[in-house]
């Protein structure tokens, strides 16, 4: 032990291979430094501490102190601020062992600049672009005049069936958002189901109840409510009072809900948004008032909760047909449609990438043939996103 | 004037975000930062919004006579409660949250019992759901069933006191037929969530505008 | 009403009686029982007893009051693991309400391991609109934490002089019993290229497992059971590892149930 | 003082539990209470975290261009209130395009990013893997194969467009398969969760009456 110190205490080397260079895919003012670790950076905290980084504007200049890089590192980006985009820089990396530390020869001179497309994110513009493609081109092809399908949804046609029985037995209708925020793309799925039952329940002359969690998503199902009441010609039904904002916790919110199916004892209840634990709490109080549930999120945590409580439930993306199914006009199928394909290429792509990988995997192992292998792991790196 | 402004704002903001995302040279990414910041200042002002509708309804409540009227004096009590210990306590240590102020009393002793008693009534609903719904009824019914037991075994101890072939069968359906499922579940809604943004964006969806 | 039809409806508070009795009759006693580790939440372990001393862990309180049973226990033995491992815990939330609950057993496993505050930890507090600020966050954290929860600018603590944003911290521990693990990876783990692992609720779980098996996230601390293993990877077994034998028995008495139900049901359809 | 908060929190914790029997002015006192204090708690919190530090603090501090501008998303959250006027009320829209453009705007790449691209990653899968042993190969070979099988009639399952039939209609039905098993398992994951909380309240319970 007193001779393995002994001896790191002489071989005691600065980091080797010290290499700076601008920071890739950023928007500058950040520099990269890079080090092969000192051979005295064995793991031993009390052997070695770990690195300082040193910047300078002239390589014989006044070296500053700009930053710390634990044992074991061999990276550090320098992102200070005082950095100038285009302006030379110079580096030091120091080891500090336990003896002292040991400085690295100048590394330099290298600039910062920013870049203008992030190089690491290809994948991701390459599929952002083809699904904006496809949908882009089934819309197109809608508003042109083509018809284009939607199958049926289960959960759907119960609407119609569950506002007119509550109204026969005289009971309202509850309709819940749960936990969403108007700013979430499944709140406005949920806004275009709201319409459909708001006009049904105007058609009814069917008294409409919605609580809420998030007051702009009361604004705008208030404003939603109002205008189907409106569209079905029974604008004095509205009552903004109707779909009051309870509060935004989660348990205050389902303790509020819960007392108000107790004692208003809806005759249907909707939950059409994202639920979080609560789902059970608001579905088992909603079963035991004996009313006919319709739940649709894309919570996918709290989805089993609802097939199992509930009598009807949209699952995930049904949610996002629905609102495509209620108001089917070209632009919303078209983009279904579009979204669809994107899925069969999905498959597709899934199922091409499996006969590969396989005939990769036995090439290699009966034939001593890599070429498919390597293929095949291109291919999956090319999916990384970091 | 009135559609097109705010389709013009949702456009704007949001095609900027998507900039930002794939360009790091100035000044997308300092514009979407400031933004990001905006975006939390403007959901700050919600919270007036959602007081008013509150305590309008509850004021009408009262007034009106409604059933139930009596205990919307407790709803408002307990509202006027945190605020004044609220801004009283923020007064007294320049912080609410202070632990010994008259307001982390009123969360510690009020909030915390009732949130974590409305999350435990869970407990109950979800035995008598299983056994309400947990019917062998249909084969989809019995493998929802089949699997929910296993896993309900293979998560504490005493499944492992039976066999330990238990736990092992239960990670496996975790990790992977469940797996598989949720993935394509997710994928559907992810793809949708995309769909659903690009139609935001480029103005096809506007039902938050009505 | 024969007994098998009997069976098959019971009334739902009978149920709620009987599990309320099978939850704290174990409790009362004090029984105990063995607890096996998971790889999940091994490697969870591992990713922090190798993270080198001194590295930077971003914990984020993503809860309340409602999932603290499961989540303290989890909470409180992260800290000790990083205390015991001279790690420095920063630490801020995206869950208004919960946030003052977990600065409870902060304060107290921090009096317990000597940690010091703004040297060894920090609280920077709450700030709304979460995926905002954890994108945000990628830039420059002052953006958005100028200063900790108490007010005091965050540079006047030593341990943020180092600090601006991701490429600055070693690991995210997410705390959640929502969907924000979620928003982590999908916003800063895939986007920012950071470690993190995941402490969940038993629900959250299973939807995690996706990213474990993409890579995505190093490990997975799920519900009371991931609590109770990783209190005793760590070594010191509490309120987790001391309420197993309850949610056993509570489950044998679900299933039996479920098991009645069945009988019942299938012994009244083969009447009809 | 401690012992009447303790007092306090024990009568909540019965009086929500008493739901279960069913509803009663216990509980219809303490889900009032709980809707108000909550509230109110959420006022206090935005206000202490957010308009606080982020838009009263900041304007005081900065200077110059910096300090102005930030009355625009202070104007931004003000036209909310517009729509108690409702000649106005379209105003309130402007600050809601605003927020839901960023959200779009940010949900759009990270989507892609943080879940699409990843996951499909993850499904690029050999039907075939060769492990160390026969068993490995064999355990590991099916387990590909399921996940294989299961993302892709999951996701046939909500193939929307068209009709479904035939092959269609068979790979839709082994999609449901895959979720009902899916879904039963979170359940079976849930219920722990679930008797977890009742675990944390008994016992503080049980505590409270001296019991443990």
């Amino acid at each position: 032990m007193f001779q393995s110190i002994f001896i790191l205490g002489l071989l005691a080397q600065p980091p080797a291979n010290v290499a700076a260079f601008d920071t890739p895919n950023d928007e500058g003012s950040s520099i990269t430094v890079t080090w092969e670790p000192s051979p005295a950076d064995s793991g031993n905290l009390f052997l070695f501490r770990g690195y300082e980084i040193y910047r300078s504007d002239t390589p014989t200049g006044e070296f500053k102190c700009v930053g710390f890089a634990a044992a074991g590192a061999t990276r550090f980006d320098d992102s200070n601020t005082d950095i100038q985009d285009g302006q030379e820089y110079f580096y030091v990396v120091r080891a500090l062992t336990s003896s002292g530390h040991e400085d690295s020869p100048v590394a330099g001179p290298v600039a910062s600049s920013a870049q203008w497309f992030n190089t690491q994110r290809v994948n991701v513009l390459a599929i952002t672009l083809l699904i904006s493609a496809l949908v882009i081109y089934y819309i197109r092809r809608a508003r042109a005049g083509d018809r284009l399908f939607v199958r049926k949804i289960a959960g759907l046609d119960a609407i119609e069936d569950a506002v007119g029985r509550s109204t026969e037995m005289g009971k309202p209708i509850l309709y819940s958002f749960g936990l969403s925020y108007l700013n979430e793309v499944w709140t406005l799925a949920s806004l275009s189901i709201l319409h459909r039952v708001a006009e049904k329940c105007a058609e009814y002359s069917t008294r409409l109840l919605v609580p809420h969690y998030d007051p702009l998503v009361m604004s705008a199902a208030q404003e939603t409510v109002k205008q189907a009441y409106a569209e079905a010609g029974r604008p004095d039904l509205y009552d903004e009072r109707d779909s009051p904002f309870l509060t935004a916790d989660q348990f205050g919110y389902a303790a509020g809900v819960d007392g108000m199916m107790m004692r208003e004892r809806p005759g249907a209840v909707f939950w059409q948004g994202y639920f979080y634990a609560e789902s059970l709490i608001l579905a088992e109080t909603g079963h035991s008032v004996g009313a006919i549930q319709i739940a649709g999120t894309t919570s996918v945590e709290q989805i089993p909760f609802f097939v199992v409580a509930c009598d009807y439930t949209l699952i995930g993306e049904e949610m996002y047909a629905a609102s495509c199914y209620l108001r089917p006009d070209p632009q919303m199928l078209g983009s279904l449609k579009g979204e669809d394909l994107t899925k069969a290429m999905i498959l597709v792509f899934l199922a091409g990438a499996a006969v590969l990988g396989t005939a990769g995997v036995l090439s290699s192992h009966f034939f001593d043939y890599n070429g498919l292998n390597v293929l095949f792991e291109n291919v999956v790196q090319w999916f990384n996103t970091f | 004037m009135k559609r097109d402004i705010p389709l013009i704002i949702t456009f704007l903001t949001g095609f900027l975000c998507v900039i930002a995302f794939f360009i790091p040279h100035p000044p997308f990414g300092d514009l979407q930062q400031r933004f990001l910041v905006w975006y939390a200042i403007v959901a700050g002002f919600t919270m007036i919004l959602g007081l008013d509708s509150l305590v309008k309804y509850n004021v009408k409540k009262i007034t009106q006579h409604k059933p139930g009227w009596q205990y919307s004096y407790v709803l408002l009590f307990g509202l006027a409660l945190v605020l004044v210990t609220g801004f009283q306590s923020w007064f007294k240590y320049n912080t609410p949250f202070e632990l010994r102020s008259s307001f982390m009393y009123s969360y510690i002793h009020i909030i915390v019992p009732l949130q974590a008693t409305m999350f435990a009534l869970l407990a109950f609903f979800i035995s008598s759901s299983a056994y309400r719904a947990f019917r062998a009824r249909t084969f989809e019914a019995t493998l929802l069933l089949i699997a929910a037991a296993i896993v309900m075994l293979g998560r504490v101890p005493i499944g492992e006191m039976i066999s330990d072939k238990i736990p092992l069968r239960s990670d496996w359906l975790l990790n992977v037929p469940q797996l598989a499922a949720k993935r394509g579940i997710q994928v559907g809604v992810y793809l949708g969530g995309v769909v659903m943004s690009l139609r935001i964006i480029l103005g096809i969806e506007r039902t938050y505008l009505t | 009403m024969g007994i098998f039809d009997r069976l098959a409806n019971l009334d739902r508070r009978l149920i709620f009686l009987v599990i309320g009795l099978a939850v704290a009759v174990p409790i009362i006693l004090k029984i105990k029982m063995p607890i096996r580790i998971s790889s999940e939440v091994r490697s969870a372990y591992e990713t922090i007893e190798n993270l080198p001393e001194g590295s930077v862990v971003l914990a984020s309180m993503d809860y309340d009051a409602t999932s603290a049973p499961e989540l303290t226990p989890m909470f409180r033995s992260f800290l000790r693991q990083c205390f015991r491992n001279k790690l420095k815990v920063v630490y801020t939330g995206h869950l208004a309400i919960g946030m003052p609950l977990a600065q409870f057993d902060l304060d107290a496993v921090t009096e317990e391991c000597g940690a010091v505050y703004g040297v060894d930890y920090i609280n920077l507090g709450y700030r709304p609109g979460f995926t905002a600020v954890m994108i945000g966050i990628g830039r420059e954290i002052r953006d958005f934490f100028a200063v900790d929860y108490k007010g005091v600018p965050v540079d006047s603590f030593p341990m943020m002089k180092d600090i601006h944003n991701y490429s600055d911290i070693a690991l995210i521990v997410d705390f959640a019993h929502g969907q924000t693990a979620e928003y982590w990876i999908q916003y800063v783990v895939s986007r920012f290229g950071v470690k993190m692992f995941a402490c969940v609720t038993g629900v959250m779980a299973p939807t995690l497992y996706t990213y474990l098996q993409s890579g995505q996230i190093t490990g997975i601390i799920g519900g009371l059971q991931g609590a109770a293993e990783y209190e005793v990877l760590v070594g010191q077994p509490e309120s987790a590892a001391f309420g197993m034998p309850a949610q056993s028995i509570a489950h044998l008495f679900i299933l039996a149930f479920i098991v009645f139900g069945n009988i019942g049901f299938f012994i009244t359809r083969r009447k009809k | 003082m401690n012992l009447l908060g303790t007092w306090i929190a024990a009568g909540l914790t019965i009086a929500i539990l008493s739901f279960l029997y069913r509803d009663n002015p216990f509980y219809k006192f303490a889900e009032h209470l709980f809707v108000g204090v909550s509230a109110g708690y959420w006022v206090i919190y935005i206000w202490a975290f957010d308009v606080q530090p982020m838009l009263v603090d900041e304007f005081l501090r900065q200077v110059g261009i910096e300090k102005w501008l930030l009355v625009i998303p202070a104007v931004f959250g003000l036209m909310m209130m517009a729509r108690w006027f409702p000649a106005a009320a379209w105003v309130s829209r402007w600050p809601i395009s605003f927020t839901v453009g960023i959200a779009a705007g940010l949900a759009l790449t990270a989507q892609v990013q943080g879940y699409i691209i990843p996951q499909i990653q993850a499904t690029l899968l050999p039907v075939v893997s060769i492990g160390a042993t026969t068993a490995e190969t064999v355990g590991q070979s099916i387990n590909n194969i399921v996940i294989l099988v299961g993302v892709i009639c999951a996701l046939l399952y909500f193939y929307f467009s068209r009709e479904h039939k035939g092959a269609l209609k068979v790979g839709s039905k082994i999609g449901i398969v895959f979720l009902m098993i899916g879904f039963g398992a979170s359940f079976g994951y849930t219920v722990m969760a679930r008797i977890s909380l009742l675990i944390g309240r008994l016992t503080f319970l049980l505590q409270v009456f001296g019991l443990r």
